[in-house]
């Protein structure tokens, strides 16, 4: 199966594990992925925040532009915020022609159009448990993950908002958790499987985003598990990079490695995890994966890169 | 009672600038917003609190609050209100109205969302690395955050790119932005 | 029928095809009755006669007169006038007098629209000079006049009044003669009234009928409808229940959906509407985007399906003038 | 007043239970609405024949509305689905007859809708208004020619009669 | 020949009179319209005055049509009718128009409303010209009366029909009457025991000479018209012979078979796979469960048949039909109850101590699964804190819109009868608390001084994820507690779900069969909201109860007797008018198309197969006209609004626009009428 791919800014940096694994697991599963070309930022969760128009047709450009592509009718997006940001203007622009015909005319400028629902906006996990479906899945398995206590976590916005038909329950969806089982795992309940991460939060204030952060690892540790698994990188990146933090803030002491879903897939299928990117971790996985009798790669460090003559300065500090 | 067009409140404002906004009107004011809402301890005013400050027009006290600014877009409200007002989107809503008055307190969140989009709107892309410096050399948000080990081990861990990816079609991009700022909001 | 009271008849023919003079024929050797107690004192197509003769004559003199044709030129609603004045009875025989029947096809259209496509776009036409007909050319001996070509064509009784209509395209011949035969024995309905049956085709059609429940409107081309079934049963629009029985309902015997020709049942003020509101009514589904999709993809015509007949008598009678480019230049 | 505003005269056919009672709490609650609505009571939306609208437009209305109860509301159980799917094939034939579809609307208003029939009639006048009269009778006058044309005909026969055999 | 047409304008002292120039309307009316031989404008028309000035046209003018330009038809139009009739002229012979509502209350501008009225003058003159008398016709009312549902409300409307001396079938789904009052413990506000209240109703009913109990049983198909209906109901196969049984229930001692209670014991009990719902089932014959009866899975055991002592059980019995002509249906069919299920962020179905309100009802139940024992769901432990949902389901768009009008008293009940049963703090989580009824605000009092908590908030979500010390183990009920604006978390050990109140699942196919309309949301619609909520749209179909719209009891109950009253009156006047409001078909145009033949939903229109044409019973026709706007052939006419009248009235209502003849509608030559 085809789908046109939006990996967006997380998988080219901080989520360089999601992409690499998503495209290690892409050909053992049969699906072809094939990249939006030239695709821009979605404007993740701030750019809605300062001009709504220009904000659609940011995201507006992606759509026509994957839609000229023509090889392909579903797009798949593997970030949450991607997906929901994709999904929704092409959503609102099907059920508001009046946002259509503008963002339609943002477009002209830079000659392009897009016609809603031309493409269907997918996220990585609905072709994996829909298209391909768990049996598939099951079938495919080389590895299982064995007694592996996983908490699945699916963040906000895979499950919400509601635009068009929902993906999974708003509020205690159960496609991750199927998947995980079909993958041999032990998933253990998770009620703050749907919570948010904190998201921007971070950035902004961090006694709600530690506070938020804290309660979800505080959970999955209730419920003593090995890891917990994401489908996206905010998540990843928030529970992952800021845990040792979260320690030093509350005095706990959580190590519990954050992985992608597909990370999860590729061990089952008995790819090597160097290959899916596990090692980049913050918090390492390595108990885990001797729990399953993977031995764990020590993730080299990187030698000095060479500068490279085509980058593009740094920006400079803001005046004022 | 005479059907005519309502006078330009604050209310009509807010309504106008979000698709579905009408749904305000029908606002029961039960709180299941400010109960759901991750962030709701730290708001100086919940969501549904907000709302009834629109409805009362206190335009500036709700533009200067950091309530909409603490919003992290779960949808949690919105998926749960019973009269299925979109209140994310009123956050954006009062984000973007916030920003054009100028009328916010602290300066964190909207900076962060305005180097965010200057990146966006130079690269096509956004940046991590450019984005957190500039932000922490003007802010200083994660005080209990150290940056710079942090900023290390995604090096290392090659979770960082050291230069921003510029796209092929960032004059059409940038055509595309600017005709779109000229449009009325929806 | 004395020589004695031969009466005096006129058949005229405007905007038609023809199809109705040959109807007239069509009653074969009665014809010779026809002639028998009628003097004919005008029939073009038949006759030798000059319009001034008729123009010369009494008013009222002409007993019965047959007109077909819908009225589209001057020249044709003055002849209509003419044969009004000198006429007792004046019979709309056949769809175009009746109700604009084909011809009256043309009121989507417009005169400069019609002109553009006959005397310039149509692929065999050869015209470098740009030709078209106008109502006045000077030359030496004077002005030349030809009549004027309307852009709407109207029905005989929307030109003068009609005593009686003889519905058909064209009438069948022996409804003509049952006409006639009632004209001769003065045994007529009241005036204004169509000389035709009060039902309609269904009425004829030995078809089986059973439940109406369209979910598709089908082509004729679409299916081979089963021979026994009821044709709109089988999703193919027939207008066999609007219109007016008389036929003997000739095309749905044979396979073909009944296209009107009939024109409305009695009393009926629009044709189409009736159409419309009847197969609406049986369209089996509540929900508004599916019932748009069954209009939307079964009548991709709704004039030509509803009015196919009866545009001009309709109560739009025509398609908005606004719409059409006045200088014909969209055409 | 030398740019006097259009004022279009809409007809509309109001269901006896539903909408003719909302037309009654409009009145009741003292809601002011444009005057240019002149209602004409069935006791259905299922009893709108398409004829009264077409006849409507050719007796010189600008617009035709047609309300009833909303769907699965109806005193008659379902006969406004009737009037729901009638509507739908009248508003394609009169596309086809190039009247704007803003001339013609199906209005759903429950007894209890007093404020949104108000509304609803608000905006189809504000919306005939900007479309303008249809002024449909204007549609077959000939720009008046017909009757200098055929006294054309009349002299032109004079004229050959008068020649002597 | 011409008719001679009188017109009175009414003032309505200044209501109309201030806006419109009522006399211009009335000399417009004299002078231009044709055929007007009386004009008039008068202060009130309905007054006696008014009426008599009608009477005494008709009678010395000879008039032979009249309008009446005054207020909406549906407040006067009788009166006016009346006072033709009383001068002798058809009551048909009369339009209203209505210059008040339409035109005096609506528009501000005199002129532009004076216009208005005119136009709906001059639409009235010109359709009344075109009327036809009309008679009602007479069908007798056969003095049987089905009632459909054996709840409280169908058993107050059989009990109350059958005590005035007629004879009711009361039809009931289940094996026994008394719906879902009988799994109540309590009531409220007063506290009286459900079942004391209600079991002598019950046995009432299944002893009374007068009523006709078929439980166990469906309405299968009902036709006809009021007064006159045939109703064909099928009674259900109970595999227990009803005239051998004597109910001392030894078969359901002796089933092996045991199964969980979705019915009654909504899912908290058991029973066994013969059974009857309760000890105090009316009536009490058990029945055979054949989904989980052993005999019928594996065609072994049989157990029942050999223990009962009189033969009873009858393994082969089938379904059986029983026809009954009845005058009047009374509809108390009731309601289900939302599935809480639809709300995954209240975890029921997930946490183990959530239930639902009709769980904990039969929770403390003295006769219920944990006698009466307030405890979780391990059966044991007694709650230390308890919190109570409100508006789960309802107030909500995403599932309804409306409010369920019992929940917030039935919470104050159950925080009365935690603090009475435990020691349990009660905190209850509202929107709004409603208590609008006798002695329900008192009651709210009441538990305010027994010390039950209020939490003013939608409660947003249940969870057991404990995030700060005091949560572990607890269900965490967060909701901002919107008079502090802070949002809240308090951590309880069991929770009650008050679950909406929704229509029967299959409330639009009932309302189909019977010809009556629902509400979008399925609740049956009455024929007036305020003045006739009982009756419906189908005459001789009347509705009671939940089945309506939401309730609670004393309700329930009034409205079963209403309806009891509605068909009494109904039979003691011994026969029914039928509005001449009907649609004919002309049998000599009718071509038979059977276009219309499914249009109708009352089943009015017949084929008759010997002429090939259709045919209207006019007794089902309700009038709509439907069927007379899709004939294709015109052969159908609809009395009252037939096309001609229509027509007339669109000509007149556009008296001064230019029409399609060019002409300007209805000049008028004669002379002025006298003012």
């Amino acid at each position: 199966m085809r789908y046109g791919y939006y990996p967006g800014c997380s998988l080219s940096g901080l989520a360089r594990p999601y992409d690499m694994s998503t495209k290690a697991i892409a050909e053992p599963l049969g699906i072809q992925l094939e990249e939006v070309e030239d695709w821009n930022c979605c404007g993740a969760t701030e750019y809605f925040a300062v001009n709504k128009m220009a904000a659609y047709a940011l995201v507006g450009r992606n759509l026509a532009n994957a839609a000229q592509q023509k090889s392909f009718t579903d797009l798949v997006a593997p970030c949450s915020a991607c997906y929901v940001n994709l999904r929704k203007t092409d959503h609102n622009m099907g059920k508001y022609p009046k946002l259509a015909q503008k963002v339609n005319k943002a477009l002209e400028a830079g000659d392009l159009s897009y016609d809603p629902g031309t493409l269907q906006v997918r996220h990585l996990i609905d072709i994996i448990v829909n298209d391909i479906g768990y049996d598939a899945i099951r079938e495919k398995v080389k590895e299982p993950l064995k007694g592996l206590r996983i908490a699945p976590y699916y963040g906000c916005l895979i499950v919400r908002p509601e635009l068009g038909e929902p993906l999974d329950d708003p509020e205690y969806p159960m496609s991750l958790d199927l998947l995980m089982e079909a993958l041999g795992a032990q998933v253990v309940d998770f009620p703050l499987k749907a919570h948010c991460c904190g998201g921007h939060m971070t950035q902004i204030s961090s006694d709600t985003a530690y506070e938020l952060i804290r309660r979800l690892l505080h959970n999955a540790a209730e419920y003593d598990a090995d890891a917990i698994v994401t489908l996206c990188p905010i998540c990843q990146l928030n529970l992952d990079a800021y845990q040792s933090n979260i320690n030093r803030h509350f005095g706990t002491d959580f190590k519990i490695p954050i992985l992608f879903f597909t990370q999860m897939i590729g061990l089952a299928l008995g790819m090597p995890p160097k290959s899916l990117g596990i090692g980049k971790e913050f918090v390492s996985a390595a108990a885990m994966l001797r729990k399953i009798g993977t031995e764990p790669e020590l993730e080299a460090a990187p030698t000095g890169k060479k500068q490279d003559d085509k980058s593009l300065p740094m920006p400079g500090k803001r005046e004022g | 009672m005479n059907v005519t067009k309502s006078n330009h409140t604050f209310l009509m404002q807010v309504m106008d600038a979000t698709l579905g906004g009408e749904a305000l009107l029908t606002c029961l004011q039960c709180g299941s917003c400010g109960g759901s809402c991750p962030s709701g301890p730290d708001m100086e005013h919940t969501p549904r609190r907000i709302f009834a400050m629109i409805g009362a027009g206190m335009r500036d006290e709700v533009l200067k609050s950091n309530t909409p600014w603490y919003c992290v877009s779960c949808y949690y409200c919105t998926v749960r209100c019973p009269k299925e007002i979109p209140i994310t989107d009123i956050m954006y809503t009062l984000k973007q109205m916030a920003i054009e008055a100028k009328l916010y307190d602290d300066r964190d969140a909207p900076d962060f969302s305005q180097s965010f989009i200057g990146f966006v709107e130079n690269y096509g892309r956004s940046y991590e690395v450019g984005l957190a410096t500039r932000f922490h050399l003007t802010h200083s948000p994660l005080k209990k955050f150290d940056y710079a080990p942090f900023a290390l081990t995604m090096l290392t861990k090659d979770r960082l790119q050291l230069r921003p990816e510029r796209i092929k079609g960032i004059g059409q991009l940038r055509a595309i932005l600017n005709k779109a700022k000229t449009m009325e909001d929806m | 029928m004395s020589a004695a009271k031969k009466g005096k008849l006129a058949n005229y023919w405007a905007a038609s095809c023809g199809g109705c003079e040959i109807a007239v024929l069509g009653i074969n050797e009665k014809i010779l009755d026809v002639a028998e107690a009628f003097d004919i004192v005008l029939w073009p197509v038949a006759v030798d006669a000059k319009v001034h003769s008729i123009e010369k004559m009494a008013d009222k003199s002409i007993d019965l007169c047959l007109f077909n044709g819908a009225i589209r030129t001057s020249e044709q609603e003055y002849m209509a006038r003419l044969l009004r004045r000198k006429s007792k009875v004046m019979v709309a025989f056949g769809s175009c007098a009746h109700e604009g029947c084909i011809p009256a096809l043309a009121n989507v259209s417009n005169r400069e629209e019609i002109f553009q496509t006959a005397y310039h776009d149509t692929p065999s036409t050869d015209n470098p000079n740009g030709v078209r007909p106008q109502t006045e050319t000077e030359v030496e001996e004077g002005k030349l006049y030809l009549p004027l070509f309307y852009d709407t064509v109207k029905t005989l009784d929307q030109t003068v009044e009609v005593d009686y209509y003889l519905p058909g395209c064209p009438p069948e011949p022996e409804r003509i003669w049952d006409a006639i035969v009632a004209i001769l024995e003065g045994k007529l309905p009241a005036p204004g009234s169509v000389i035709g049956a009060t039902t309609t085709v269904c009425d004829d059609c030995p078809r089986t009928r059973e439940e109406k429940k369209i979910k598709e409107f089908k082509r004729t081309w679409e299916i081979i409808p089963d021979p026994d079934i009821c044709l709109l049963e089988q999703g193919l629009v027939c207008c066999g229940i609007a219109t007016r029985a008389g036929c003997g309902a000739l095309c749905p015997t044979v396979g073909s959906p009944c296209i009107g020709c009939y024109g409305p049942n009695e009393g009926v003020e629009d044709f189409g509407a009736r159409m419309m509101t009847a197969l609406a009514s049986v369209i089996d589904s509540d929900d508004p985007e599916e019932i748009e999709r069954i209009i939307q993809e079964g009548i991709p015509d709704p004039i030509g399906t509803f009015y196919r007949f009866s545009l001009a008598a309709s109560q739009l009678r025509r398609k908005t003038l606004e719409g059409l480019d006045p200088s014909g230049a969209s055409a | 007043m030398v740019d006097e505003r259009f004022e279009p005269k809409i007809v509309a056919f109001l269901c006896n239970w539903c909408s003719y009672r909302a037309a009654d709490l409009a009145g009741t609650a003292r809601i002011k609405y444009e005057p240019n609505v002149r209602m004409i009571r069935v006791m259905c939306s299922g009893r709108v024949d398409p004829t009264f609208v077409l006849k409507a437009f050719a007796l010189g209305a600008d617009g035709v509305m047609i309300a009833g109860c909303h769907p699965g509301e109806c005193h008659y159980l379902e006969q406004n689905y009737k009037a729901m799917r009638r509507f739908n094939m009248l508003k394609h034939t009169l596309k086809a007859m190039g009247v704007e579809e803003g001339r013609i609307r199906l209005q759903w208003a429950s007894a209890a809708e007093g404020v949104q029939l108000a509304s609803a009639i608000n905006e189809m006048v504000d919306q005939v208004r900007e479309l303008g009269p249809l002024n449909w009778a204007q549609n077959w006058h000939e720009d008046g020619e017909v009757e200098a044309a055929i006294q054309r005909i009349e002299e032109e026969h004079a004229e050959v009669m008068e020649v002597p055999a | 020949m011409s008719e001679k047409v009188g017109v009175y304008i009414c003032h309505c002292g200044s209501n109309i009179a201030g806006v419109v120039d009522v006399e211009d309307v009335a000399k417009f009316a004299g002078e231009q319209i044709e055929n007007v031989a009386v004009s008039r404008d008068y202060k009130f028309m309905c007054s006696s005055l008014g009426q008599e000035l009608i009477e005494e046209d008709i009678r010395k003018e000879g008039l032979t049509r009249v309008v009446v330009a005054a207020c909406s038809p549906h407040l006067h139009e009788k009166t006016f009718r009346r006072a033709c009739a009383n001068a002798g002229l058809n009551p048909y012979l009369c339009h209203m128009t209505s210059i008040r509502e339409q035109v005096s209350w609506v528009i501000e501008d005199k002129a532009v409303a004076t216009e208005k009225a005119k136009a709906m003058v001059a639409a009235a003159v010109k359709r009344v010209e075109l009327h036809e008398e009309l008679e009602p016709s007479e069908v007798p009312v056969n003095p049987n009366t089905l009632v459909v549902g054996g709840g409280i409300t169908g058993i107050q409307a059989a009990i109350e029909l059958a005590d005035a001396g007629y004879p009711v079938y009361l039809v009931e789904r289940e094996p026994s009457i008394g719906g879902h009052m009988a799994q109540f413990d309590k009531t409220f506000p007063t506290l009286d025991c459900a079942a004391c209240i209600l079991t002598p109703k019950m046995s009432d009913v299944g002893s009374h000479p007068n009523i006709h109990l078929l439980s166990y049983s469906e309405v299968e198909d009902i036709s006809g018209y009021v007064g006159n209906f045939h109703v064909r109901i099928r009674k259900k196969a109970r595999y227990v012979d009803e005239e051998a049984c004597t109910g001392c229930g030894i078969c359901i001692e002796k089933c092996p078979k045991k199964v969980v209670d979705d019915v009654f014991e909504a899912g908290m009990g058991y029973r066994k796979s013969i059974y009857r719902p309760f000890p105090q089932a009316v009536p009490n014959w058990p029945v055979i469960d054949t989904e989980s009866c052993t005999y019928f899975e594996r065609g072994k055991c049989k157990a029942c048949e050999i223990f009962c002592p009189t033969e009873a059980i009858d393994f082969e019995q089938q379904d059986s039909y029983i026809d009954i002509d009845v005058g009047n249906v009374i509809l108390a069919t009731g309601y289900d109850l939302f599935d809480a299920r639809k709300v995954p962020q209240y975890g029921y179905g997930r946490l183990a101590n959530v239930f639902t309100s009709l769980e904990f009802e039969r929770m403390c139940n003295a006769s219920g699964p944990t006698e009466g024992k307030i405890v979780l769901r391990d059966g044991i432990t007694e709650p230390k804190s308890v919190a109570i949902i409100h508006c789960v389901g309802s107030r909500d768009e995403n599932h309804n819109p409306y409010c369920s009008s019992i929940c917030c008293m039935s919470a104050l009940k159950f925080g009365h009868l935690v603090m009475e049963k435990t020691d349990a703090e009660v905190t209850s989580f509202y929107i709004d608390v409603r208590t609008s009824q006798k002695g329900y605000e008192e009651f709210y009092n009441r538990l305010l001084e027994e010390g039950m908590h209020f939490v003013r908030g939608k409660a947003a979500e249940i969870t057991d994820a404990a995030r700060q010390p005091g949560e572990e183990g607890k269900l965490i009920v967060q909701a901002e507690d919107t008079l502090l604006g802070k949002q809240r978390r308090v951590p309880v050990d069991m929770v009650i779900l008050m679950s909406a109140l929704e229509p029967k699942a299959d409330a639009k196919d009932v309302g189909l069969q019977f010809g009556i309309s629902c509400s979008m949301e399925g609740w049956f619609t009455e024929r007036h909201p305020k003045l006739d909520p009982v009756a419906t749209m189908t005459d001789g179909i009347f509705v009671a109860g939940v089945a309506q719209g939401p309730k609670d009891i004393p309700a329930s109950v009034a409205q079963g007797a209403a309806a009891a009253a509605r068909v009494q009156g109904m039979i003691t006047a011994g026969t029914v008018e039928i509005e001449p409001i009907v649609a004919t078909i002309h049998e000599e145009i009718c071509s038979g198309c059977k276009i219309c033949n499914n249009l109708c939903p009352f089943n009015a229109i017949e084929f008759l197969e010997d002429k090939e044409v259709s045919y209207v019973n006019a007794a089902l026709c309700k009038g709509c006209g439907t069927c007379v706007a899709a004939c294709p052939a015109q052969a159908i006419s609809g009395a009252h609004f037939n096309n001609d009248q229509i027509f007339a009235e669109i000509g007149g209502i556009l008296y001064d626009a230019i029409g399609g003849n060019g002409a300007k509608a209805p000049a008028k030559s004669k002379e002025p009428a006298p003012a």
